[in-house]
């Protein structure tokens, strides 16, 4: 399995019945292609919609309805539309069950780094740090490494993107709960061990007594 | 008295130096006329409030294009190389601000609020050069409010009076931005009679809106 | 002409063609009877609509759309709903061109009492409160003097409703600006003189060489 | 799973002692039947934030009359002689707030902002207790957020998911306040399928909605 699908699929399990959700762009937006069978939840696009689906078919685009990433989507029954205030109001207020962001460094207290490079990569911050700020649960999608150089680290060196500890962290490699006391590891990804994802990170990683393997139904 | 004006005239209206706050997420609820014509006309000096700068050549990317603008306040500007290498070779002069705080700031300036104190970006580079004021053992920013000489908003529909209307995602900072511009000039894609937009359904009320957008010819008519 | 009849007539004289206008319960209301020909006004009631008129014959009335002093109103094609919040967002950012208030007092200053009498009458200051702060002009309509007390005093002795000063006060004596310097007397009701003004105030009145009459269109 | 829920279950989850913000001007926009079930299971040591208390025997005065509340945060009490009895008599607690910073403190509550920055009240008895703020020369009073275990609201329509309409003023503090409450709990007065409400005419997103009161028998049926 790639290793962005395996991810997608492992935060997919993270989802519940009636979940208001917001994917960040990128690697987030794969989430919604694995859901767990018979759970319905909700997709916000923080430009102003919820229940936002995929065009369901070309030539169907409809010119004022795209994600936060500019691409033309479609929205299920049951839709609504929301000017910006009233969209960010939800995540503001804490009415957003789940964001996915994507990241470039996490450290060991849990802190996100996610939307800049000092003079590389400055595009602003957009959305991301009212979602890091407000959502009810953050959950971090991203790769275990950059160029062999862990993103998991012992402090952030890159501008944070919220003070907020995040929830969970999903990588190919590892599931790992940033918790008060430090970063747990509470799942392996299948065939990887507990020394190589040590090996891979440079953040200290609590190891508790049972560390599970992720677990994917077969029929996703 | 008709609030139908024509373009032209009406950008006419806007000088050089302008501050605008201007509708649209990735050009989806921006006055797209409204921008050629600034564009033909030539502003200069502007300064602008929008969520983004969009692509060059495309919705406002179009105003850093021609350099209309000085100054920059946005949500992000990842999506215009543009906007980014004026930026760093300091011929526009950007402030980054996180987009929910962005919403609350415009609507502070709006409705007169002295400014907001928002949880998001304490502890960030977003919080450099703000106040924090701590309430009930939490910290938040003091972020200002933000006015402008005009606001130009792109709407789905306008009646006679200028009620306004919009359609799914094109609505993002329009309505906010309504009641932050001195002067709001609406470009709608269909101008309807009153009635035609119940009460209930108005989104903008008339009150807010100075100038509509003449129709462009369409249908053949 | 009877007294509240008079300064609802003058009061009107002050509306201009498209202003969005809000009219205090009681005596201000009756400034919507006496519009000048030729303009249109638009009435906001702060419970949430704007182009609110009369009720146009009896059972017509609708369960869901009051004025804010709970009376049956009807609606005029073009009218729009609002919920509170930006109901107050019109009002409290400058955007309501003229609010029409009653008071039980009128100072020096400028500034008005009409919420409350301590220890007789606390009904909570609704919205006037906020009328009177961000309103782009406010007019205080109310009587001259009660029970032979004059409510235009030297400093307000009853709670103010806002620092702001009022923009005009008309009673059925005198039509009355407060400015910077203090009250100018700006007009007289017909008939009556500025010694008789004089008599029936305890505020300090700024004279000006000119005083003109109150003059209200004959057809209206 | 349905949102749909009994009355009389919908008011067994609320304990005694509960913050309830309702909606509602003068029993406009008020959820009736939820009062009356209320009052019938005599619920007591509520904290009550809505506008007004309405008249004695009509919409929320009813929890007034019966006793439920000790405490009241309003704009506006004069249309109700028993609350300002029981007030005087020191039996119910009562907090006056101007209607718009009671609009916003609601609003800030529901949206996560630390208070709000108002000019309304500066100066008055309204700003007692209170602090104040000078922002660019010019004062603001620093009313706190509201937030409750429940809101309780009144629509016109609720679709199957929870997403509602309004009626004019029958709108008024109902939308604010379903983001400011623990529990959410609509009463429509009618239930309809998804998608008679189109997207842009949704006022309240069902998300904010947790259960919706289930039909009375209409139409003999």
């Amino acid at each position: 399995m790639e290793d962005k699908v395996l991810i997608a699929k492992r935060v997919a399990q993270e989802l519940h019945d009636g979940d208001l959700v917001n994917l960040g762009i990128g690697l987030p937006t794969l989430v919604a292609n694995y859901l767990p069978h018979g759970i319905e939840v909700y997709f916000q696009s923080e430009n102003g919609v919820i229940g936002m689906s995929k065009v369901p078919g070309k030539g169907l685009e409809d010119d004022y309805l795209i994600d936060a990433g500019g691409i033309f989507v479609g929205a299920l029954p049951g839709a609504c539309s929301l000017d910006s205030c009233t969209s960010f109001s939800l995540i503001r207020g804490g009415h957003l069950d789940v964001t996915v962001l994507g990241g470039l460094q996490l450290d060991e207290q849990g802190q996100l780094a996610n939307w800049m490079i000092p003079g590389k990569m400055v595009p602003g911050m957009g959305g991301g740090m009212d979602l890091a700020t407000g959502a009810k649960r953050v959950i971090v999608s991203m790769n275990h490494s950059a160029k062999g150089v862990s993103k998991i680290v012992k402090k952030c060196t890159l501008p944070i993107t919220s003070t907020r500890r995040v929830d969970l962290v999903v990588t190919e490699l590892a599931v790992i709960e940033p918790t008060e006391k430090g970063l747990v590891l509470k799942e392996t990804a299948p065939g990887v061990t507990i020394d190589q994802i040590l090996a891979a990170t440079e953040a200290k990683l609590i190891i508790p007594e049972h560390v599970g393997e992720m677990s994917i139904p077969a029929d996703l | 008295m008709s609030k139908a004006i024509d373009v032209v005239r009406a950008v006419e209206m806007v000088p050089d130096g302008a501050s605008i706050l201007m509708g649209g997420f990735l050009a989806v609820g921006t006055p797209r006329r409204i921008i050629e014509e600034i564009v033909r006309q030539g502003k200069k000096h502007l300064t602008l409030i929008t969520n983004d700068t969009n692509r060059p050549g495309i919705g406002n990317g179009m105003l850093i294009d021609a350099k209309c603008v000085d100054r920059l306040i946005a949500s992000h500007i990842g999506t215009n190389p543009e906007t980014q290498r004026q930026m760093i070779a300091g011929e526009l002069q950007v402030e980054l601000c996180p987009q929910g705080s962005l919403c609350e700031r415009i609507r502070a300036g709006g409705i007169g609020l002295g400014g907001v104190l928002t949880p998001t970006g304490v502890g960030t580079v977003a919080a450099e050069g703000k106040n924090v004021t701590t309430i009930n053992g939490k910290d938040y920013l003091i972020e200002m409010p933000i006015k402008a000489d005009f606001a130009l908003l792109a709407c789905r529909r306008a009646d006679y009076r200028g009620n306004l209307d919009y359609s799914l995602t094109a609505r993002n900072f329009n309505p906010i931005m309504a009641f932050a511009g001195a002067t709001v000039i609406a470009e709608p894609n269909e101008i309807v009679p009153i009635g035609v937009i119940p009460p209930d359904d108005v989104i903008t009320p008339h009150v807010l809106v100075d100038y509509i957008i003449e129709r462009r010819s369409a249908n053949g008519r």
